[in-house]
């Protein structure tokens, strides 16, 4: 909750503050904001109740130790983002305010949709992380592509909406409640409408899942992701994704657990179409952005392995999806980070762009390598562990989906590849070598030593729940 | 009585849906979309929440659709440049939404049942009950509204400004 | 420069102040004022006259309808010496001249009179300057307004309607304006 | 010490990525030489009666079982001492060669070092996965970026093979784990996984996982085609690392994880796995006879040979065993060498073709002679280093099956023919223009060919050096896995 | 309650010559506010206004309804017929509509019943107006719209955001007499202006505001700019002519007088003055002490709309959202620390 | 007075729903024209409506209503940015047709 409070007023006064033509103090202030979110989130883990600020709010909210790190781990990538802002937004000067403060609303509800307790808030937090982000797609106003992808977010994030209140509505039907706690309840009671329970969930599950773009509801999110700013697309695909799907566990974790013998199939069947879906097209993208998109989207589908592990007392598919999300969030940040300067240097963005890169700027080759090291889970950096964390908590049940997940890894090397191939071992094409920001810098330099912390201590992390 | 209400409400809502959705000017379409919600007001007097069924109306029919007029009016988008998708993208169209609701109808028959129906509290949709309820028990998601409204009017402000520059 | 009217005001661009800026006191006035028009039409003081019924008197300078006078005995006075028509700063009057015939003494005072006569009503300004300008005191502009019509022909008006009628009743009396230049001369004069 | 075994190399890898100055290669000198003597000091100090020496354990992710614990017996000091002894020659005989920029190469070596050695020493399942897939990205990059013709394309397919492979192993070995329990807690730890008893059916496919890891890392037929590419387009020391080093991990990793893990299942599968191991040294051998391309040849001999090992060691009887440990040693010893010598003729001639070269032994003996020392180590001529390890290891295999002994010991008669052969049309015969100028060996090519005959000799007079290591090692591996 | 349960005969007869009496009364003074309007202008201009037709021209609404009528119907080309067409028996619809919950008075004994002046009692009676005046925007969309006219479309559409802009602000303010008063229905707020204690009294910064938009909503001058004829001709109804034009200036009149009689009920208690008990004379009182109100207020409309020049356009929106809803939030504000305060 | 209400089964306002809900559906998959499908998707949100406050009523607990209220909210936002989205859009291409924007798949 402080965290919540400091994000809406750290976002009010970088709106005055971009109202009042403050550029310089925009991008520190958003900055101090997030750091100081985070600070209060992770000053009150393992407080229990003790901060007092933290327990239930009319059992809506529950800023319990799973919210907590979430917003912890959410805040860590928001603040790596922000860092990118400066140089990021350099061509929204005269917007740059209202950006700063539409990411940090969305980010509050991120915050939202960690701790929910009730349905109403996990549709409300959807809604404050979604709206601005569809503003945010489209912040590039004179370019199309921003705009498409704009409205393409738009009009796919508002249809899932509908089709996730539909499913809200039905289980309210079906256990006369939108109460997390009373809704497992009357499931268990077993005093319930099974029919209507079925298909509220089996609706929920679908507006989920196109929130977190997992197949087959993910047909938007490549063009969304190729058109919005770097930044914007960073955000969503680190941000957005972790609130999704932390949500989504909480959902099903705390309220239809009870009905898991029904939802756990489809979950499964999602997880691996999703795999084997995204991966097989990330082969066959020339640009990076769209195999971002995809590898984005297969993702979702190894996160989804963590809802499978619902139920099963044995594996800490919490602690494996918070590791999993924030290593994740980290090499993508990282990644896009250098993109942003490659695609400065050169306007194309295939993975030609990347030509050479190992001579011309050693150190941003350097971070892309490890940024795709990471994310196609190559040991020992610290994507491995958020993998491997991931699969053994749903290899219990699950022995089929984890090889899958296991062949998907492998085929994902191939393009994750690509781009290191691109950047060591073919010629440059231009030896134009734009200079990196000094935000840059600095968040490329966080991020390394965050991912050798995780990669040294992964269980600090993972133990967090 | 009441059923024969609701029957009639409800067949001219499904038409008008439907309308809507087959209108080829857009103005038609939102013309029959407000015609729906004026059957859906209905269906709320029915229910017996006459607060919710105005703020229906002043909500969906006195703001949102006058934008959606407004936005149709200023693009005089009126002319009929849509074009269609194909037959067949359409027939896809209409097997997916018919299988979605066969499915969710079928699912559903004969096991609809409502947990609390027991208990009767007429008064549950009037105005005093509702503001109880939602500044007592809803008064957080009531907050956390307004953080979602100052976003949403910044995001709206943001893109329809016009560019300074250039 | 010394004002010519005491109702001009200077332009003062001073900050308005808190109340000045709400205006309310600016509207009341302004309500204020209308009000007081209001009362005061109610209680029966309306400047409106029921036109048709009921005519406004004109002002003594009032200069409208032109006339070409006639004589005591009907004669008109008109010579066509044309020092109206090069008078007129909107040339709106044009005349042909003709001779006068044996036995048509009773109908023109001088040999020469004009045939034609005709003033554009939409190009005159009721300046007065043709009346100032004829030497045989022939024409004057009166206190009739210039009938509407549907046609800009209907408005080029020939002697038809400039010429007054010869009977008593028909001739049209210029002497209220006259006598008001007579003692504004006669004012000034003594005066000097 | 274990740990220090793998913080030097890795530690000083990283020093040399940040120092980035020319004279790098002196730093990754002195670090595989300090590495060496870390390991000389760890030899001395080893007890083999006692089960474990110079462990190491620290709690990593204690919620998930892991530890980051590192141990040594017989059979790991055997395979620390073959990386680190190699490492300073392999270290050596890149000076021969200007990357660019050093400061990558050597650090790359290092971390590969480093990885090698974590390989050997891990103690914990998931920690042995880390450090043998963390070896693949060095090679990876030193193949990639410094390799011959085609490397991109040659490079990926050897790393999918080799991580596709590995990540079979990571679920077998994932499965594993979930079936230990240490106190409510799943475990990594060897010792914990070893007690797992599986159901025959389960433990086949467990194996197998560890089997595709294993071969293709090995590589056994029909796993083995990215290697004779990879070896040839990857430069010498990455040829090196590969063959001298890397092949052993798939042994090792055979002797320490597979069967253990999984004992169940080698009545089923073993002949399978043996089966494949000898249609493999056949292979090998008989397209090896048929090369013309000296590395190429070299990398074929590799397969075969490493295919005997396979086939000793799966036999899982102590000759077999012994015998693999030992060939495994003198096999990297010797092949590093048989690189260093193609490196060498390569870099004076230009070429690697059998065809250009002939009369070498005529204008330099010394290299002549040092060459067939190696070479006759490679063929298990008697007294040389070669010939224990495969005799041990063909009887391993007799044991097991005679008609597959038979069949394996074609190795040995192949190995003469094609080694013989290749050797004979490299020094012998008539010189050309260029062989007629080929100079003697210099001071560097000295020390490292003069060191490994030197070791070839060495072993092939005293293999109880080594068999003494491991004797007990390989009585407790055997003894706690009951098949 | 749920309007279900009331139907009974009696009661349907009794609501039925209600809402016809009131039906006519609307019209009436609808009708009547075009006369005084010409009057009153004049009055203000120094004149006397209309007075041929009848005694003081007192028969001219007739004679105005009957030139609409016979004047030739015109349609133009492009329009879109049956939105052309639609658009104003919608915004008269919807004008005369919000009459419905409006108090005239206490209870009328006819025949020894008694029977409520007030022809639904609506608990939530003031969302129920506001409601049905969002919907008035329609009227003048569609029909400046489908006019085909650029216009027309202008006009349109400044009439609509003006109104929606305005409609704003204006529930702001009513929100907080809703704050005092603690009840929706404009029965319950009427009943509880006994006397003197009116909420304009309580509510001065509401009244204004509340007032300022329905000058606003009814498209009235200062701010009528829909139809700001320098510019826009005639606005959405410039191709408007015979009966359809008298819909829409006819319902502009019933506006202003619903407006006039929402405005009398919330802020000035509605039937109630000091020393009148609205029973008396059989009940007639109050419909009596209203009506003198609500002609007071559009006497007042009038008035403002002969003294005050018009917006600019641009004025209008800073005035609806810069002033007035910063200025009705401050107000809510106000109004919840007074009820906090006072307990009320 | 509940029983006069409950004369209609609540399956009629489930049906009812998923029926509105489901056109709304079919609108968004087969209309290019975004403001329709934007209207389609509100109509969908409207069908959400009408079943919880059916449900509402017949469980006599007010949280349904209160859900459509915020609802509504979310859909009154929804349709400004969305409209914002479509009017910047359009300044860019005179459009709104979705397919239009389908450049960037080449």
């Amino acid at each position: 909750m402080k965290s919540l409070l400091i994000l809406f007023i750290g976002a009010i006064v970088v709106l005055f503050a971009g109202l009042g033509k403050k550029k310089g103090l925009l991008q520190p202030l958003a900055l101090i904001a997030s750091l100081l979110a985070l600070g209060a989130s992770v000053l009150d883990l393992n407080m229990g109740d003790a901060s007092g600020l933290n327990e239930r709010y009319a059992d809506m909210f529950a800023f319990d130790q799973y919210a907590l790190v979430f917003t912890a781990v959410t805040l860590v990538a928001v603040s790596l983002l922000i860092g990118l802002t400066g140089w990021g937004f350099r061509t929204l000067s005269d917007t740059l305010g209202d950006n700063l403060g539409l990411i940090l609303f969305s980010v509050c509800g991120a915050l939202v949709m960690f701790s929910f307790q009730n349905l109403t808030m996990l549709f409300l937090g959807i809604e404050i992380l979604s709206i601005p982000l569809y503003v945010l797609a489209g912040s590039r106003r004179d370019d199309l592509a921003s705009n498409e992808a704009a409205l393409k977010y738009f009009l796919m994030g508002s249809f899932a909406t509908g089709i996730l209140l539909f499913g809200m509505a039905l289980v309210y039907g079906a256990t006369a409640s939108f109460d997390l706690t009373r809704i497992a309840a009357a499931i268990s009671d077993g005093q319930h409408s099974v029919g209507m329970l079925n298909v509220g969930i089996l609706l929920i599950l679908i507006g989920l899942s196109f929130k977190i773009s997992a197949a087959p509801f993910h047909f938007w999110a490549p063009d969304v992701y190729e058109g919005s700013p770097n930044l914007i697309t960073a955000f969503m695909s680190t941000v957005v994704k972790t609130a999704g799907i932390a949500a989504f566990y909480r959902l099903f974790a705390e309220g239809f657990i009870g009905a898991q013998g029904f939802w756990s199939t489809a979950v499964a069947a999602i997880s691996a179409m999703t795999m084997v879906l995204a991966n097989t097209t990330a082969i066959f993208q020339n640009n990076f952005k769209r195999m971002m998109a995809y590898s984005s989207i297969s993702h979702a589908g190894y996160l989804l392995l963590g809802i499978l592990s619902i139920g099963n007392a044995a594996s800490n598919g919490a602690g494996a999806l918070l590791f999993y999300t924030l290593t994740y969030s980290i090499a993508t940040i990282c990644a896009f980070a250098a993109y942003m300067v490659v695609a400065e240097q050169n306007r194309d963005g295939s993975f030609a762009a990347f030509n050479g890169l190992g001579k011309k700027q050693p150190l941003l080759a350097l971070m892309m390598t490890i940024a795709m090291l990471s994310l196609a889970g190559i040991p020992p950096t610290a994507g491995f562990f958020g993998k491997y964390f991931l699969f053994t908590s749903a290899l219990d049940e699950y022995p089929w989906l984890v090889v899958l997940a296991v062949i998907n890894s492998a085929i994902s090397i191939y393009y994750y590849f690509k781009v290191i191939i691109a950047m060591y071992f073919s010629r440059e094409e231009n030896d134009y070598a734009a200079p990196v920001p000094a935000g840059f810098r600095w968040v490329m330099l966080t991020a390394l030593v965050l991912i050798a912390l995780l990669t040294i201590l992964p269980g600090s992390v993972y133990a967090l729940i | 009585m009441t059923l024969a209400i609701f029957l009639t409400l409800a067949v001219i809502s499904v038409i008008t849906a439907l309308l809507m959705v087959f209108a080829k000017s857009p103005v038609h379409s939102v013309l029959y979309l407000i015609l729906t919600f004026f059957t859906i007001a209905g269906q709320y007097v029915l229910l017996n929440a006459q607060f919710l069924a105005v703020v229906h109306i002043i909500v969906y029919a006195g703001a949102i659709m006058v934008l959606f007029l407004f936005v149709l009016m200023l693009l005089n988008l009126n002319k009929d440049t849509e074009p269609q998708k194909s037959a067949g993208w359409k027939l896809a169209g209409a097997i997916a939404a018919g299988s979605l609701l066969v499915t969710m109808v079928g699912a559903m028959h004969g096991s609809i049942q409502i947990a609390g129906a027991e208990q009767s509290n007429p008064q549950v949709g009037l105005v005093e009950n509702l503001g109880k309820v939602l500044f007592t028990d809803f008064v957080v998601p009531f907050e956390i509204a307004g953080i979602l409204f100052l976003a949403a009017m910044v995001g709206a402000v943001l893109v329809g400004k016009k560019d300074l520059k250039v | 420069m010394q004002s010519l009217t005491n109702r001009s005001r200077n332009v003062v661009n001073k900050k308005m102040n808190f109340w000045e800026r709400i205006y309310l006191v600016a509207i009341l006035k302004g309500m204020w004022t209308t009000l007081k028009h209001f009362v005061r039409v109610m209680f029966g003081k309306s400047h409106t006259v029921r036109y048709p019924e009921v005519k406004r008197p004109f002002a003594p300078v009032w200069r409208g309808w032109h006339v070409l006078k006639r004589d005591e005995k009907g004669a008109e006075r008109c010579t066509a010496c044309g020092l109206c028509a090069v008078a007129c700063p909107a040339e709106a009057i044009t005349m042909t001249a003709a001779e006068r015939e044996k036995g048509e003494e009773h109908l023109y005072r001088e040999e020469k009179y004009a045939a034609v006569y005709e003033i554009n009503m939409l190009r005159c300004i009721f300046c007065g300057l043709c009346e100032e300008a004829c030497p045989k005191e022939a024409i004057f502009l009166t206190d009739r307004i210039v009938p509407s019509d549907y046609a800009r022909q209907g408005f080029v008006f020939g002697k038809d309607l400039l010429v007054e009628g010869v009977e008593p009743e028909k001739r049209i009396d210029v002497s209220v304006r006259q006598k008001h230049i007579q003692e504004k001369k006669w004012a000034a004069e003594t005066a000097h | 010490m274990s740990l220090l075994l793998i913080l030097i190399p890795l530690l000083s890898s990283l020093a040399i990525f940040a120092l980035r100055g020319a004279n790098v290669r002196y730093v990754a000198l002195a670090a595989a030489v300090a590495n060496l003597a870390v390991t000389a000091a760890a030899w001395a100090g080893f007890d083999s009666s006692a089960a474990v020496n110079h462990a190491f354990s620290a709690p990593w992710v204690p919620q998930a079982g892991i530890s980051f614990s590192l141990s040594m017996d017989g059979i790991s000091l055997l395979l620390v001492a073959l990386t680190n002894l190699l490492a300073p020659l392999i270290v050596l005989s890149s000076y021969n060669r200007s990357f660019g920029q050093d400061a990558r190469y050597y650090g790359l070596v290092l971390m590969m070092i480093g990885a090698l050695n974590g390989v050997f020493l891990a103690d914990d399942g998931l920690l042995f996965y880390i450090f043998y897939e963390l070896a693949l990205i060095p090679i990876y990059f030193i193949c990639a970026i410094w390799g011959g013709d085609d490397r991109i394309r040659v490079t990926l397919k050897f790393f999918i093979y080799t991580f596709i492979g590995s990540l079979f192993m990571l679920v077998s070995l994932l499965w594993v784990y979930m079936q230990t329990n240490v106190e409510g807690h799943h475990s990594f730890a060897w010792t914990d996984l070893v007690q797992v008893q599986l159901p025959e059916h389960t433990a086949n496919w467990v194996m197998l996982g560890f089997f595709l890891a294993f071969a293709v890392k090995m590589p056994v037929f029909p796993f083995h085609t990215w290697q004779p590419d990879t070896y040839v387009s990857a430069p010498t020391g990455g040829t090196m690392l590969l063959s001298g080093i890397m092949l052993k991990m798939g042994i090792y990793g055979v002797i320490r994880w597979m069967v253990p893990l999984a004992p169940e299942a080698m009545h089923t599968l073993a002949p399978t796995f043996i089966t494949l191991a000898v249609i493999g040294i056949v292979y090998a051998s008989i397209i090896a006879i048929k090369q013309s391309d000296l590395k190429r040849l070299i990398a074929y001999s590799s397969i075969a040979h490493v295919g005997l090992i396979a086939a000793g060691v799966l036999a899982w009887n102590k000759t077999g065993v012994q015998g693999g440990l030992i060939q495994m040693l003198n096999h990297g010893i010797n092949v590093v060498g048989l690189f260093y010598v193609v490196d060498l003729l390569e870099r004076r001639l230009g070429t690697r073709s059998l065809s250009d070269m002939g009369g070498i032994a005529k204008s330099a003996p010394r290299f002549a002679t040092l060459f067939m020392i190696i070479t006759l180590g490679a063929v298990a001529v008697p007294l040389t280093n070669g010939f224990p390890g495969e005799f041990m290891l063909l009887n391993g295999v007799w044991k097991y099956n005679f008609w597959a002994g038979l069949a394996a010991g074609f190795t040995i008669i192949f190995g003469a023919v094609y080694m013989l052969r290749a050797y004979g049309l490299a020094m012998f015969g008539t010189t050309n223009d260029n062989t007629e100028r080929f100079a003697d060996v210099e001071t560097r090519d000295w020390i490292v060919l003069g060191a490994i005959a030197a070791l070839v000799i060495l072993l092939g007079f005293f293999p109880q050096i080594v068999l003494n290591l491991t004797d007990a090692s390989v009585n407790r591996i055997l003894g706690a896995v009951q098949i | 309650m749920s309007i279900l349960l009331l139907f009974s005969a009696g009661f349907i007869v009794e609501k039925i010559i209600l809402i016809s009496v009131l039906f006519a009364i609307t019209l009436g003074v609808a009708a009547y506010s075009t006369y005084g309007e010409r009057k009153f202008a004049a009055f203000f201009q120094d004149r006397l206004g209309p007075d041929r037709a009848g005694p003081w021209g007192i028969l001219q609404p007739l004679a105005d309804g009957v030139k609409m009528f016979t004047k030739e119907d015109f349609r133009p080309n492009e329009a879109e017929r049956w939105l052309y067409i639609l658009a104003p028996g919608a915004f008269m619809f919807v004008a005369c509509m919000t009459s419905a919950v409006i108090p005239w008075g206490t209870q009328l004994t006819v025949f020894g019943t008694p029977v409520d002046l007030q022809v639904a009692d609506l608990n939530i009676g003031i969302l129920y107006i506001l409601g049905l005046s969002s919907l008035g925007v329609y009227g003048i969309m569609i029909g400046g719209w489908s006019s085909n006219n650029k216009f027309s479309l202008y006009g349109a559409i400044r009439a609509s955001s003006q109104m929606i802009s305005y409609e704003l602000a204006m529930g702001l303010s009513v929100i907080a007499v809703v704050m005092m008063t603690g009840t929706l229905s404009l029965r319950e707020m009427a009943a509880q202006q006994t006397g003197f204690n009116w909420n304009v009294w309580y509510q001065p910064l509401g009244f204004l505001i509340f007032f300022i938009c329905s000058l606003a909503e009814c498209n009235r001058a200062p701010f009528d700019m829909a139809e700001c004829e320098t510019e826009l001709i005639g606005g959405y109804h410039t191709e408007y002519s015979s009966m359809k034009l008298g819909f829409f200036l006819f319902a502009e009149y019933i506006n202003m007088f619903i407006s006039s009689a929402v405005t009398a009920t919330v802020f000035f208690g509605g039937y109630n003055f000091p020393g009148l008990d609205p029973n008396w004379l059989g009940g007639f009182m109050g419909p009596i002490v209203l009506f003198a109100k609500v002609f007071f207020f559009i006497f007042v409309f009038m008035w403002i709309r002969w003294t005050i020049p018009r917006f600019r356009y641009d004025q209008l929106m800073h005035l609806g959202w810069k002033s007035l809803i910063p200025l009705a939030i401050f107000n809510m504000l106000l109004t919840g620390a007074g009820v906090l305060y006072f307990g009320k | 007075m509940l029983e006069v209400i409950r004369s209609v089964p609540v399956e009629y306002y489930v049906y009812l729903s998923s029926v509105l809900f489901s056109i709304g559906v079919f609108g968004v998959l087969t209309r290019r024209n975004a403001i329709v499908v934007l209207m389609c998707i509100e109509l969908m949100l409207n069908a959400v409506n009408l079943l919880l406050a059916a449900f509402s009523t017949y469980l006599s607990d007010a949280q349904g209503q209160i859900m459509v209220f915020f609802i509504m909210v979310v859909a009154a936002a929804e349709a400004a940015v969305g409209l914002g989205i479509l009017v910047m859009i359009y300044r860019n291409t005179k459009s709104t047709d979705i397919s239009l924007l389908d450049k960037l798949r080449n």
